[in-house]
């Protein structure tokens, strides 16, 4: 008889016992809330906690294309030459001096003293070792998911494997010396001291790479880094030295003792992931975190206000509304200018951008050599769009215009606002505006790049400060994109790629900045700051134009 | 002095939005140990909620009990809930009319049976479950040990009944209820049944009050019969007198459309015109005046009153014009 | 029973072969392709058409099938492209995340919806029978996300009771996670600051997701409590004498339940639902939320690995449900 | 004469209708003199009326920004006397947006609803009116649908159609079909042995005659209580899909499960915001709710007396 009163009997006991757990969640809340802080008192001064917005994908820099795995390998690795801090120019860095004669053999002088991680000495043999190795690059290697900055700046392999890869702008490298190295490529480039700064072109310990390996798998539809080095060991030469990574929980990085250069103040880096952008800010505000990339813009004062550190981050980005020619009535340049008349820009970057992001005129930022201040505005004036629309003579009004959802880039922190208010001022100047709209990657990209958008909300960060990586990219060839094919454009665009003279280089680019322009194939719209949010004790940080931040001069009061 | 002194028993429902209900009113009987007492009536007189009140087991909520209901001289109207509780299924039990749902479908007859025990006579698990079976076993269930260990749905009807008995009798109470134990049965397990009961009511002097609608039923067992119409007793008698010269008009109208075995041959069977739900309230006349074949005037111009028969002293009566006695001989030749 | 149960294992197999095509061919048709997805706003025609080729997705649809097929028996779901992690892994870090997340709401919907649904029942038509008669209408009723900022903005926000969101304290650093059950890992360990850590983030999580499975469980419980209280059988436990107790217990609840406990065991689909809600508006890196991100960024491996395991997850759910419905009730036992 | 007779079981049928068509007069009764159903039916028809009328009542236009209103990010003006429950972030009128809104998402439920209802009376009338394997068929095809939870079922089925109003509708739709589907074929094979049925059935009159002209029209009580039910969280989910990004293409357009969404980010900085549309959210879909429920209760044969 008792055998039968079991499941009343077993619930009474998990109710009873559901009501101790609550209790003592209730009665530990207190507990650990003033813990934290406590907690959070003891030994922070030599702990550092960041917030990445995600998890870095792997901590092989040459296997990284995305911010947020560069924030982390940044701090392990360094480069031959890197930019000047909270600035674009280049400097030296692994490599003391270079120097070129025809841009195509380059000859390096290193730092000498300099040690990996694991002791091993960094001399010109590593250099061509890790030259060697990312030209070796074999089967998943060369998937361009995988390798994607050396496919976009160096082309392909020594034995390409696709026949959709390009030659191999690397030729050779020879260790003249200890601290000597010359790298010959097999056409000129000027750019390529630029592309050495890009942080995927990292030094590492060779030793480590034979040791742990460096494999790829392409399994399912994903790269899957089953080498150790990618994933367990990386070792570099920087200022940090990789501890441990525990995924989807912590990333953990120790100072590095023997570093060639100044050492790091505070001992240990902790990497978190928060999905979340407003959860970034409270984890900031409850002290949980000391640091974090992007604030949101309407965070900014508030923030500042409440006593954290909000710092500005120089804009080397463009935000803009790009046209798509092949779509009608968009071939029509009096259409094209009376959308640039018509989109209230200013009011769209005060109220909706943070404070300090300029209104853009033209399709790079001003810090970068070949922006011209001289080129055509088209303030915002809806009589004079109507007015041109009336010149145009088209009668079919009828856009159809893109924004991409699930994204928030730096240029455009909230897409469906902008997109809001520019298809008010549309439909203020007696357009119809239709609309479409698809998550960013991959579908929004995909379909933009492929033609498909009439008129579209897009932008650009740059990967290295050169005008080529602005409107080289954007109209040097056709693109289906924009759908216009302009020789004069094309021309002037690849002659200053070209052209070795940096003066000239730069007045070239002034002029197609001119000639850009006058064609309007969009409306640029802002160059915006971003923000970084630091703890009110947080010290020493410097914000790049880059994203290049050094956690090894951050300290603590 | 008698064991269940029932006196002047009212019970009114009420339900919000809704006018009350009075479903018993003027009920008074009384049951002597080891007499059998029938409560007849169609479906809804009240003689079901009259038992109910005797347990105790009305809502609390939603019905008024009023009057006096004495159990071997403890009032059980004002009896604390606890008490009562101690009261129920030791000294006064009730057997119900649906043993297909009166049973609990997820526990074993078993412990369906020891609970009882064990609650009232403070007996082990082992004692009872040893006096379980030999209940079992006197209520007529082959192998009891086995069925102990059953389930209700592995039960026959009859079978099922015979445990509800088993379990109201399990403390030998001194007062059985049995509201229409037979109803939900075939009619040879109806027998059966109804013998069982007999039997064990003559065993051990228990009081019996039998609540029905079958005039069969209390035919072969009743001492005393109180027939009962839209929540009053209409008619009260002894087994023999009623049914030997009914003489309200319902009683008769009940009696003339059960068929019987002295019925002459093609004599048709009457049955009572209309349904209980034609009826008028007490208040302004007889209940039954709508459906009465005798209906006077002033059967609609007030309510007659239970007093008993000018012509019979043992027999009380509720109306204002009874069937004559003559006639009735008469219709019985 | 176990015959049933090797028929429902069996049963089990054309379900999921089916679900399997369904799910290939749905990824296949969702728009844009994973090679895009890689590649992001770097991607030129040449790059994706020579991921394509490497991925095989210029082989015709029967052959990728197989190959996805003949992997996914060896549990072998390929890679996200989110994480870059085999799926199976991911597997392992966010299924602990959710069944911990999942089993608290149970708890807190069972504990709390059973007791409400019964005393509303007992007390029924008093103002405290409306009383929990209304809340639950409103808890099927209030948006689970927007239930989920509220309790953000009023106990986080505003009061700072408890975390705003995640698993963990992002400070906290000495903290081990051998089973990726937060509890349980800092039970084992040993570790008195984690643990009240980790129940403090679930607190908000559990009762946003618990909301709409206790109201339905208490208003389940109420009408089978109430349909129960109408039964005969309880009026004949009444005329035994029993204590209330015993009543209540043995003859009430025992019936009761059983229309409760089907509930509970249907609550798994709305659990899985509300997961990927309440993982989302609290940033809990749960199943739910990691399968809500891979359908925008087309992680087709994350999706065909999670949603098929999601689903055979449930169809056992179903079947433990009727396995224990036959423990409780004796009827169906027999059957 | 077997004509005469099967006849006869046809207008016994009939009758059966006919008290199906009293069960409904009857239930009405009942209904209206719960408070709940009052309620539910006040909240609904406020809804209905609001959305109906939208253009007339609401001041300003739904659509047109004001970035001029706007001092700069975060910014966001509250209720005043020319803007009723102040302005969003965008320098609309949050009044007008919540009256066009409640349009939207009427046309929401209801379309889901319809499209769910039709789909799942389709197949449960295949499955529940021809049996044997077609019935074995559909109702396996049915578990399959089941078998995915709910909202992970709509996700993908939205994110198949593209971002829009459209294909939100169907993916709420689709996932109720399965719902519909059960609900309908349980209630036929009772109808189907009910007392009626079997005497139509053993006069030889023809089954599709019986199914389709009987025991359909008998079986659809339970489907219309489904369908008042599945309005209010057909209005949840499309709020629950917005939340996750899947909603209509243009932001513009406002409708409350949208608007919901999409201003959680200004919780903490202008929450009115979020708790307008949530509100709107909650008190429709109790209406409906209520209205369900109670007539659930209604034509339920069990609470008639």
């Amino acid at each position: 008889m008792h055998r039968r009163r079991g499941p009343v009997r077993a619930l009474t006991a998990l109710a009873l016992g559901g009501a101790l757990a609550l209790a003592a969640a209730c009665g530990g809340g207190g507990q650990s809330g003033g813990g934290n802080k406590a907690g959070g008192g003891s030994g922070t001064k030599d702990v550092f906690v960041w917030a990445l917005s995600d998890q870095p994908k792997v901590l092989d820099s040459s296997y990284a294309s995305d911010g947020e795995t560069f924030r982390v390998t940044r701090q392990i690795y360094e480069g031959l030459v890197g930019t000047e801090a909270g600035g674009t120019k280049i400097v030296p860095a692994l490599a003391t001096q270079w120097d070129t004669k025809d841009s195509k053999t380059w000859e390096f002088t290193l730092k000498k003293g300099v040690k990996f991680h694991d002791g091993t000495d960094f001399n010109a043999k590593s250099v061509c070792d890790n030259f060697e190795r990312w030209y070796n690059f074999t089967g998943a290697q060369q998937n361009p998911a995988v390798s994607t900055y050396w496919q976009t700046t160096m082309g392909g392999f020594k034995k390409n494997e696709s026949e959709d890869l390009g030659p191999s702008l690397y030729k050779s490298c020879e260790a003249k010396a200890d601290d000597k190295v010359v790298i010959t490529l097999t056409n000129p480039s000027a750019s390529f001291i630029s592309v050495l700064a890009l942080p995927s072109f990292a030094m590492v310990s060779m030793d480590a790479v034979k040791k742990y390996g460096d494999t790829v798998e392409m399994k399912g539809d994903a790269p899957n880094y089953t080498g150790k080095f990618s994933t367990e060991n990386p070792v570099g030469t920087g200022a940090y030295k990789f501890v441990s990574w525990q995924r989807g929980d912590k990333l953990t990085l120790e100072r590095f003792d023997g570093y060639h250069g100044e050492k790091a103040k505070i001992k240990t880096i902790v990497f978190r992931a928060i999905g979340d952008g407003p959860a970034r800010r409270q984890a900031l505000e409850s002290g949980e975190i000391d640091g974090f990339d992007q604030v949101e813009p309407a965070d900014v004062e508030t923030m500042k206000a409440a006593g954290f550190q909000v710092q500005e981050r120089a804009a080397l980005n463009v935000g803009y509304v790009g046209f798509n020619q092949k779509k009608k009535p968009l071939d029509n340049p009096k259409i094209r200018q009376a959308i640039a008349h018509a989109l209230n820009r200013d009011g769209l970057v005060k109220a909706k951008y943070p404070p300090g992001s300029e209104v853009a005129h033209q399709w790079m930022p001003p810090a970068i050599e070949g922006y011209n201040d001289a080129v055509t505005k088209y303030d915002y004036n809806p009589e004079k769009a109507k007015q041109l629309i009336k010149e145009s003579g088209v009668t079919d009004l009828s856009l159809e215009f893109w924004y991409p959802t699930k994204v928030s880039r730096p240029y455009m922190p909230d897409p469906a606002a902008n997109f809001q208010a520019f298809k008010s001022d549309l439909e203020a100047v007696g357009f119809k505006v239709t609309t479409k709209t698809y998550p960013w990657n991959p579908d929004y990209l995909e379909k933009v790049d492929q033609g498909q958008a009439g008129i579209f909300l897009l932008g650009w960060n740059a990967d290295f400060a050169d005008a080529d990586n602005f409107i080289g990219t954007f109209f040097q060839q056709f693109n289906p994109r924009y759908g216009f094919r302009n020789k004069e454009i094309f021309d002037i665009l690849a002659k200053a790629e070209a052209e070795p003279d940096p003066a000239k280089r730069v007045e070239l680019y002034k002029e197609a900045n001119k000639m850009i322009s006058d064609f309007v194939p969009g409306v640029p719209y802002v160059h915006n700051k971003s923000y970084v949010g630091l703890a009110k004790d947080v010290q020493g940080f410097k914000t790049d134009p880059l994203s290049n931040e050094q956690f090894s001069i951050v300290s603590r009061g | 002095m008698s064991l269940l002194d029932v006196r002047d028993l009212s019970i009114v429902f009420s339900r919000r939005g809704r006018r009350d209900v009075r479903a018993v009113d003027e009920v008074t009987f009384s049951v002597a140990a080891g007499e059998t007492v029938g409560l007849v009536g169609e479906s809804g007189c009240g003689k079901s909620v009259t038992s109910l009140a005797i347990m105790g087991l009305l809502p609390k909520r939603g019905a008024a009990v009023g009057g006096s209901i004495k159990f071997d001289g403890t009032e059980l109207t004002s009896l604390p809930a606890d008490k009562m509780r101690g009261l129920r299924g030791r000294d006064i039990a009730m057997v119900f009319q649906d043993p297909m749902t009166s049973l609990n479908p997820v526990i074993p007859i078993g412990l369906q049976v020891t609970e009882v025990l064990r609650r009232h006579r403070d007996m082990d698990a082992a004692a009872a479950s040893k006096e379980a079976a030999s209940l079992l076993e006197r209520v007529g269930i082959p192998d009891p040990a086995r069925r102990l260990k059953e389930y209700p749905h592995q039960l026959s009807g009859g079978m099922r009944q015979r445990a509800l008995i088993a379990m109201a009798l399990a403390c030998k109470p001194r007062l059985l209820i049995a509201d229409e134990p037979t109803t939900a049965l075939d009619v040879t397990i109806q027998a059966q049944i109804l013998e069982l009961l007999k039997e064990l009511v003559v065993d051990s002097g228990t009081a019996l009050v039998m609540i029905t609608h079958d005039l069969g039923v209390v035919a072969g067992m009743c001492d005393s019969v109180h027939v009962m119409y839209s929540g009053r007793i209409v008619e009260r008698a002894s087994r023999w007198e009623l049914f030997e010269a009914p003489r309200h008009p319902y009683t008769a109208g009940l009696l003339a459309s059960v068929p019987r075995l002295d019925q002459a041959r093609g004599e048709k069977l009457e049955p009572i015109p209309g349904s209980p739900r034609d009826t008028i309230p007490w208040t302004q006349g007889c209940a039954f005046a709508p459906r009465c074949r005798n209906r006077i005037e002033s059967c609609t111009q007030g309510a007659p009153e239970l007093v008993a028969d000018k012509l019979r002293p043992d027999h009380d009566l509720r109306c204002f014009n009874p069937i004559d006695v003559a006639e009735q001989e008469a219709v019985t030749l | 029973m176990l015959r049933f149960i090797v028929r429902r294992l069996l049963l089990l197999i054309p379900v999921l072969w089916g679900l399997s095509v369904a799910l290939f061919l749905w990824v296949r048709a969702l728009p844009g392709s994973p090679a895009q997805a890689l590649l992001g706003e770097r991607a030129t025609p040449e790059k994706i058409r020579q991921i394509e080729i490497a991925l095989g997705l210029d082989q015709p649809l029967y052959v990728q099938y197989w190959r996805f097929l003949e992997k996914a028996l060896r549990f072998d779901f390929g890679t996200s492209i989110q994480s870059s992690r085999p799926v199976v892994e991911e597997m392992g870090r966010r299924f602990p995340a959710t069944i911990e997340l999942g089993v608290t709401a149970l708890l807190i919907a069972v504990l709390i919806g059973i007791p409400v649904g019964y005393f509303a029942a007992r007390r029924h038509g008093t103002w405290l029978d409306q009383l929990s008669v209304s809340a639950s209408l409103v808890g099927i009723t209030i948006p689970v996300f927007f239930l989920a900022y509220m309790l953000r903005y009023v106990f986080a926000n505003q009061l700072g009771w408890l975390p705003n969101t995640g698993r963990q304290e992002a400070r906290m650093l000495d903290v081990e996670h051998p089973t990726g059950f937060y509890v349980l890992d800092a039970i084992v360990t040993g570790n008195g600051p984690a643990l009240s850590d980790a129940l403090l983030h679930l607190v908000l999580p559990a009762v946003t997701l618990a909301t709409i499975p206790l109201a339905i469980i208490a208003r389940i419980t109420r009408a089978a409590v109430l349909d129960v209280l109408n039964e005969d059988y309880v009026r004949t436990a009444e005329a035994k004498g029993l204590t209330a107790r015993t009543i209540t217990r043995r003859h009430v609840l025992r019936n009761a339940m059983l229309p409760v406990s089907t509930t509970i065991g249907l609550q798994f689909g709305l659990l899985m639902s509300g997961a990927i809600l309440t993982e989302t508006a609290f940033a809990f890196e749960g199943v739910g939320k990691f399968v809500a991100q891979a359908i925008p960024s087309r992680d087709y491996a994350t999706l065909q690995g999670f949603i098929l395991v999601i689903a055979a997850l449930f169809v056992l759910i179903n079947l433990l449900v009727d396995i224990s419905y036959g423990l409780i009730d004796p009827r169906v036992r027999v059957r | 004469m077997s004509l005469q007779v099967a006849e006869s079981a046809i207008q016994q049928a009939e009758h059966a209708d006919e008290a199906g068509g009293g069960l409904w007069r009857e239930a009405f009764r009942r209904l209206v003199r719960k408070p709940a159903a009052i309620i539910g039916a006040i909240f609904v028809a406020i809804f209905v009326i609001v959305a109906v009328f939208a253009p007339l009542i609401a001041p300003y236009s739904p659509t047109a920004t004001d970035l001029s209103q706007i001092k700069g990010p975060g910014h966001i003006p509250g209720p005043s006397s020319t803007h009723w429950l102040g302005l969003d972030d965008l320098g609309r009128d949050v009044f007008s947006r919540m009256i066009y809104g409640a349009r939207q998402s009427l046309v929401v439920g209801v379309v889901s609803m319809a499209f769910g209802m039709v789909g799942g009376i389709i197949l449960g009338l295949l499955a529940g009116g021809l049996g044997g394997w077609v019935d074995a068929t559909i109702m396996r095809f049915v578990d399959m649908m089941l078998a995915i939870p709910g909202l992970l079922f709509a996700i993908g089925i939205a994110a198949m159609l593209g971002q829009s109003l459209v294909s939100v509708m169907i993916a709420i739709g689709v996932v109720n079909i399965p719902v519909f589907a059960r609900l309908l074929r349980g209630q036929m094979l009772a109808q189907r042995e009910a007392d009626y049925a079997l005497a139509a059935k053993s006069l030889g009159v023809k089954r599709s005659r019986i199914i389709l002209g009987h025991v359909f029209p008998n079986s659809l009580s339970p489907v219309i209580v489904q369908g008042t039910l599945t309005l209010a969280t057909a209005i949840i989910e499309a709020a629950g899909l917005a939340f996750l990004g899947l909603s209509g293409a243009d932001p513009a357009i406002p409708e409350w499960g949208r608007m919901l969404a999409d201003t959680q980010k200004f919780l903490t900085s202008a929450p009115q915001l979020v708790f307008y549309p949530g509100i709107a959210i909650v008190l429709s879909a109790l209406g409906f709710t209520l209205l369900g429920e109670s007539l659930r209760e209604a034509l339920d044969p069990k609470n008639r007396r």
